[in-house]
């Protein structure tokens, strides 16, 4: 077996070091009855490298794939173009093959990336301070909601209905089993009603969640918001799905959010068919100490040369057990590298383009639009609701787009069960060109 | 430097933070799609401030990110023995095949007819795992392990409520188990009891009866346990914790030790957690991603998460909706990426294979036993599993700790052990070697230990105590580090 | 170590042999195919004793070639500024695309309706390098440059053969030429007959006539020549050299210099090899694979090797016979995977930016210059274009050599410049920095030159004749290794 | 443009330290009439990164390729399997980007894997030594012959026709413009005639080459070549085109080969539409100062380390110039690491089993063949000739093989223009399958 270097001759020498007769002697504190036959596994055999890869081929080439379709699809994954560097970078063993860098001295390597992270996606979302990594925008926002609980020391949380409905269903099943309430505000024509929130924050209240831009796409004034919480005493927690986002419109940070959450997908992580993910997740200096997760940190070494550690470990499970912020080992560090990777390839200015490209072509995508769909109104970034007469003329469209080699959005009662089955959510990136657009008002013309 | 080990020396570059790097202006990056200025309407929620990323040209990104990558410790590099956490071989052409664009570019909504390949993989993924652990359904949604953790309480709880159980809530949990168990337990609503472990390092079956109550939901216990053995108690400790009207929660990270041995369901266990990122080899990425797919009995199988993998008449699908289920606990349906590669290399073992995983691994730690059991205290003398548990005892008295042997290690070429855990000795070194390491390997890694024991022994400890001497850092200020954290870059920081 | 340089550190292992790691049994690999013993006819014929080649497993191979490639320096590790050789950043983009499936695994002798796609790209890569040196006629079969020296004088032998004029063989070489003319020439039944270089670093037009005669076959020269000068009189010298019936060879290795700033072909250059290895980007490998097309007016088109790529109604297709032609060079149509990565490099720059490749290259070699030439003695003043020339002629005096500079650059961490080439001046120090290196790597290599140009005059020395002290190993004996060369590894060896 | 470090101000600048007050000041030692306008080249714009990949994706997409065919071609070039990890190892940034080891401090690494590869390969060809490559086979044998001349100090090289016409082609013209003949010994039966080749040499010739495995895959006894190179004091070059083969075959070296030249592409490397391939060049010791190319020898430190340097340089152009033993400077150095890490991985026993499967898959393809078509006779490795009636019956065959993805072999007459056009060139090796000849064999029988 091709992973296994011991030789029959090793493992007998092996043996007798240890003192024992045969391998079958090293599993005599496993009881008898609970011993398998080896080799009685219901398992197909063994495959050769050659084989393996024939096989995965095969699967591969039975999907179909953003590289040979256009890809509409949104609602939290997004297909931006992710540069050949990114992936070298994190294909190198050095950063691929090691574990949690609890030996800073032979692990600087993935801390300083994980310290360049933290600081990029701060600044990218105007936040103090952010941590190495949650495992998706789900987990954030309800391990945003566990720490606006601590620091507040209320129990309710109020969820905007314009937030992710995956979000809002992991949020809810994280605090189910806890005392306290989490709360859905209904929202209105695809976008968030900000009164309805508004009014839902009270005393009681440790935290709002609000998704900026919304699950619709929708961009809308959050000062109202911050202004109750503020009233209140509530956090202000605001998700996001593109991270993209904020290289274009204010970043949450700047709209006063105490808590940020959301998913770097966006930021140079292929869509993996829903993993590995990157969930971010930033607040305020002041409640560092009730945050969830690893968090890098930097300080100096014996000889007072720059270095880096994880830090604020207290706060950590391996640490404090059953009185940690969240329970969380295993993150999703090698994906803070390729982010940081992508966000250094792209600079200010990069990210801008992808962000600005998006949202050009959504608005060409929209004003193309003909009379018998209509689009959401009101702001969007790069993505927005469409919605069609009925159910039938919506799939009917859908399969004639996929003929085309177009994914033209999510049915939007997949993701939110209680919409009604006419709508579509669509999103758009740099990845889709002038002809793709023409391409997809065609497939509405044609089934007009 | 001895013949035995490969020490480190150099040829590394000190490198900037990115930000130093930064040119004023980003270098342009040439990018795809449609032209356009911002839209009218979003005008006013423009970004008045960049926010400072550097935006670096291709060449200076890739040398910044090379030359950090070097000063990591990886698999590739050398000897990762970690207790616990199963640093084995991470298989290159499992690297290849997880980002073939028909699996990587994948939307996680597309319609599944046009994913029935990847579908087809994670499905038998599925079915594989139920078979080696004997527990035939599974999810794959947990993004780790604490996740499963946190997903098989969940279970639990809902099947107690079915019953109408709903009050119990007590979780026991030996004093040797991990952090995440009573982490999970605690975000799962549930009160963790602490179980004191037996003089031989394992469960004191008396302890465990004096706790069984009414309230109990649940023991969780990892097997082998902590301290690398085998819980021989196990299947009187399962029938215990049942009569008592609880559930076994198993968790898997030390799986290694059984695969293809003896399966968690025949213990009587009744839901585990799988590290796929530990017993199956997906890169571990300097702390993830993971994957902790959860596999349980008929009893829990109601609940599991949504969605799941479906296989019909007609092919595979998923299923969103189902009223018994404990909902989603991820926004996805899981890790794909990191469950493909799983499954390549369960695939390349096979039936034939598989069981060598655990041989191996287990053959390994004993061996490394063997050879380290007198000059190091064994505290729990006898048979390990996967991974053998040493302590500082003797070194102790000559002013050595487990740390100072640790981080002599580094000087001589290896990644330490796991230090100071399992929590119930004193100066704790676990060390797991798994079965992808040779015995060259090993012999080099016991002369490492044996010298640093004899050295301690004869009191030449100086090394020791300022080590490491040879990486690109030494010891680092971590305590500093935590009273006044520095968490992101300012320009007066640098 | 000061700011401004990396130097270099350690994380790096001592790695035995292969062979010395090697078990006593390979261990064994799973692998496709036809089961079958030794057909019969064959067992006469059957080897008797095995070879002797390792066989470790997969675990082991990574963690040795992992290790042994930390030991060196590459581009992307750091600054590479060797004269002659242009160490350009290679595009990670371009290694993805040469492993395609579909252009990886191509055999060569698939029916051409397969293999249209990579046809094309590689008829667009001759178009456009025809374009690129103004000489619209094209061969990609040679394998590197040198290759393409003697390709292209065969086709010089071809045509003048067709003249009448097969005596000609003699071959007019300046002194600053690289080893490949002159030794392509011999290969080639030709004659050289090297020019002394003028004083200002050019060709010496009044040599050039001197030796312009009946016999000469042809000039080689390389423009900008070895001294990274422009040679100012090509018009003339190409006139004169025509005058007397002869060609002119361009060696291009120096292309970077000139990409969408002037073409050979409007210079009078008949024939120009382009190392797409150095000009185009394509990785240098620790030696290669390079390739080195051959670009010519329609002079010598008729007698470029088989197989061509041509362009039909009816899509691409290669022609393997033509009875002009000087037949084929190798045993291909050319590096085909190397030649991918060089369209790849050119189509990122296209049109409009071509010419940005010699603007950067131009000015990085004379920002160095300017920097340099008070501290180093500059042989040849004046504007250079993508190198520049220094000696160690102010340093001599202080008893440092060339060698000691560059030895000790690599303990400040970079890859010392080229030295000792061109010959014809004493201690030279040629440095070519390319386009895609920056400012600030720049600045520090000048403050780490001017450093030692410091150290030096202060006579500050020591650390210099023992240099490098940081890397893995100290300097080597070379006149050892080439007395008694040991070429092969054996256990007496060891 | 993203491979350029510089911005516009970093231009300005350098441009004043340099004194000069534009770009084009740069170029003013370059003659006016001889600039072009900046852009003007007939080229087409800059594709961005994602542009390129989808260029060169649908190139690819316009092949058919091994990995979806089932490919019976061989002539000089075989489709092994590769594991994952040479192309891993290769694609390393500090093997890839290296230049040729000339600084042998920091180039240890690629010396290493070079000493390495030198070993492995002289022991598999049961060769003294070797060098660190050749461009190609083709070439490989023409510097053999031209070796052999020096050595020797004759003119006279005799080829055998059983060499592929290709190396024999490539050999006859770089031999042509230097004084001394070349000359082919026909064959006979698509195998060597080694009683022709033995009368072929003579008091003047400085080597006889034959190949081993011939062209046609034949295995014949060597002795009586090496007896008359013997009593004629000729080298004997012996030429190969898989070297997997002599794993399973007695090797070169043993048959008493002074030079043994051959491809290396068996050994790792991809068939790669013809390149980079790898030349492997060896010979025996007391010859090794008339070699050719780049070499690595073992040494040591000024602090008696081992360590490796290139070595016995004087051979070699940059040294010699005009006298060198070859004008050979870039050579395949990244394919030598690519071959030394698949032998490391393969051994031994996994090249003996690539061998023998290979040969195997040849028996099985040649015992079950319809009576329409005759094979060549005689004990042949993994290649072998089979013929048709005539041209039309074997070109049918052809397309209806490729219609079952069978790449069913090369028509002769393409390598070798002197062949009738009914035959074809057919070769196996361990990525056949059982089920793949079963098809063969079935779309024979289809045409009948
Ligand atoms: C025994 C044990 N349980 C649970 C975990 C948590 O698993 P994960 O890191 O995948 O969340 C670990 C990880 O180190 C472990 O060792
Ligand atoms: C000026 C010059 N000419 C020719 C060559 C030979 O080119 P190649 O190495 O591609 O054969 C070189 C390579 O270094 C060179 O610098």
């Amino acid at each position: 077996m091709r992973f296994l270097p011991h030789t029959e001759r090793d493992r007998s020498r092996m043996l007798e070091t240890i003192g024992v007769s045969g391998m079958r002697d090293l599993f005599a504190d496993i009881p008898a009855d609970l011993h398998i036959e080896p080799g009685s596994l219901d398992m197909p055999d063994a495959l050769h490298e050659a084989g393996i890869i024939r096989k995965f081929t095969q699967a591969a080439e039975q999907n179909r794939h953003a590289g040979n379709t256009r890809c509409f699809l949104g609602g939290g994954t997004y297909h931006h173009f992710v540069p050949a560097v990114v992936d070298y970078v994190i294909g190198r063993g050095e950063f691929l093959t090691a574990y949690t860098p609890y030996q800073p001295e032979i692990s600087q390597g993935t801390l300083q990336a994980l310290f360049e992270f933290q600081t990029m996606i701060a600044r990218l979302l105007g936040m103090e301070v952010c941590n190495a990594s949650m495992y998706d925008a789900a987990t954030s926002v309800a391990e945003a909601a566990l720490m606006a609980r601590r620091v507040t020391r209320r129990e309710r949380v109020v969820l905007a209905g314009s937030v992710n409905p995956r979000y809002r269903t992991v949020t809810h099943n994280y605090l189910s089993r806890i005392s306290g309430s989490s709360v859905d505000v209904p929202c209105s024509g695809f976008a968030t009603d900000v009164d309805a929130v508004v009014e839902a924050i009270d005393g009681e209240t440790a935290c709002v969640i609000v998704q900026y831009p919304d699950f619709y796409g929708s961009v809308y004034d959050l000062a109202s918001v911050r202004a109750a919480c503020d009233a209140a005493g509530a956090l202000m927690v605001v998700a996001f799905s593109d991270a993209t986002a904020f290289a274009l419109i204010e970043a949450p940070g700047s709209l006063g959010a105490d808590i940020c959450v959301g998913s770097g997908q966006a930021l140079g992580i292929p869509m993996g068919y829903g993993g590995p993910q990157l969930g971010l997740f930033a607040c305020k200096k002041k409640h560092v100490r009730q945050m969830p997760g690893r968090v890098c940190g930097m300080t100096h070494d014996a000889r007072d040369r720059r270095g880096f550690v994880l830090t604020l470990s207290t706060r950590e499970q391996h640490i404090r057990r059953e009185k940690a912020t969240s329970n969380i080992c295993s993150n999703q560090g090698l994906m803070c590298t390729a982010a940081a990777a992508y966000m250094s390839l792209m600079g200010d200015a990069g990210l801008a383009t992808v962000a600005r490209r998006s949202a050009a072509a959504l608005s060409r995508l929209v004003s193309g639009l003909p009379d018998h769909v209509r689009a959401a109104s009101g702001p969007r970034f790069n993505e927005t609701v469409l919605s069609f007469a009925d159910g039938d003329s919506r799939d009917h469209f859908l399969a004639g787009a996929e003929g085309c080699d177009i994914f033209a959005g999510i049915p939007l009662e997949r993701i939110d069960p209680k919409a009604e089955a006419c709508h579509l959510l669509v999103a758009t990136t740099e990845m889709i060109e002038a002809e793709d657009i023409a391409d997809y008002h065609a497939a509405l013309e044609a089934v007009r | 430097m001895s013949e035995h080990y490969s020490g480190t020396h150099g040829l590394q570059h000190e490198e900037p933070l990115v930000f130093e790097r930064a040119h004023e202006e980003s270098v342009s990056i040439h990018l795809p799609g449609v032209e356009g200025d911002l839209p009218d309407d979003l005008t006013s929620f423009a970004r008045r401030e960049a926010a400072g990323i550097p935006g670096l040209s291709e060449p200076e990104t890739v040398r910044h990110f090379v030359r950090l990558s070097q000063w990591n410790h990886g698999i590739e590099t050398g000897f990762y023995p970690l207790g616990s956490c199963t640093m084995k071989y991470n298989p290159r052409v499992n690297e290849t095949l997880a980002r073939l664009p028909g699996l990587a570019q994948l939307h996680p909504d597309q319609p599944e007819h046009t994913v029935q390949g990847i579908l087809a993989l994670l499905y038998e993924l599925q079915e594989w795992l139920g078979e080696i652990a004997g527990l035939p359904h599974v999810t794959l949604q947990p993004a780790a392990g604490a996740q499963g953790e946190l997903t098989g309480l969940m279970l639990i709880r809902a099947a107690l409520a079915a019953k109408g159980e709903g009050y119990r809530t007590k979780v026991l949990v030996p004093d040797s188990a991990h952090g995440t168990n009573p982490a999970s337990a605690s975000l799962c609503g549930m009160e963790t009891v602490e179980l004191k472990s037996g003089d031989d390092g394992r469960m004191d079956i008396d302890v465990l009866k004096a706790h069984l109550d009414d309230d109990v939901a649940a023991l969780m216990l990892t097997n082998p346990n902590t301290a690398g053995m085998f819980e021989s108690d196990i299947v009187e400790i399962c029938r215990l914790v049942h009569e008592a009207g609880g559930f076994v929660y198993g968790d898997g990270a030390n799986l290694n030790a059984l695969v293809g041995i003896a399966k968690a369901g025949d213990m009587g266990i009744d839901c585990l957690h799988i590290n796929v990122h530990k017993t199956f080899s997906t890169p571990h990425g300097g702390g993830g991603p993971g994957g902790g797919p959860v596999v349980v009995n008929e009893t829990l199988a109601p609940y599991l998460p949504v969605p799941r993998i479906e296989k019909g008449d007609d092919g595979y699908r998923l299923l969103h909706d189902d009223d018994q289920s404990i909902g989603p606990v991820l926004g996805s349906i899981g890790q794909s990426g990191v469950l493909l590669r799983a499954a390549a290399y369960i695939a390349a073992f096979g039936r034939e294979h598989l069981h060598k995983i655990a041989e191996d691994a287990v053959l390994n730690a004993n061996y490394v036993l063997a050879r380290l059991k007198d000059a190091y205290h064994v505290p729990f003398p006898g048979l390990c599993k996967h991974e053998c548990l040493l302590t500082d005892e003797i070194q102790n008295r000559h002013g050595i700790k487990t740390l100072d042997i640790a981080k002599r290690l580094i000087d001589l070429g290896f990644h330490p052990m796991t230090v100071y855990f399992p929590l119930i000795v004193h100066g704790a070194m676990l060390i797991e070697p798994t079965e992808t390491e040779s015995k060259e390997t090993l012999d080099a890694f016991c002369e490492a230990m044996l010298e640093i024991a004899a050295a301690s022994e004869a009191g030449d400890t100086e090394d020791m105590h300022a080590a490491p001497l040879l990486p690109i850092r030494s010891r680092l200020d971590e305590t500093g580090a935590a009273r006044k954290p520095i968490l992101v870059w300012t320009e007066e920081e640098s």
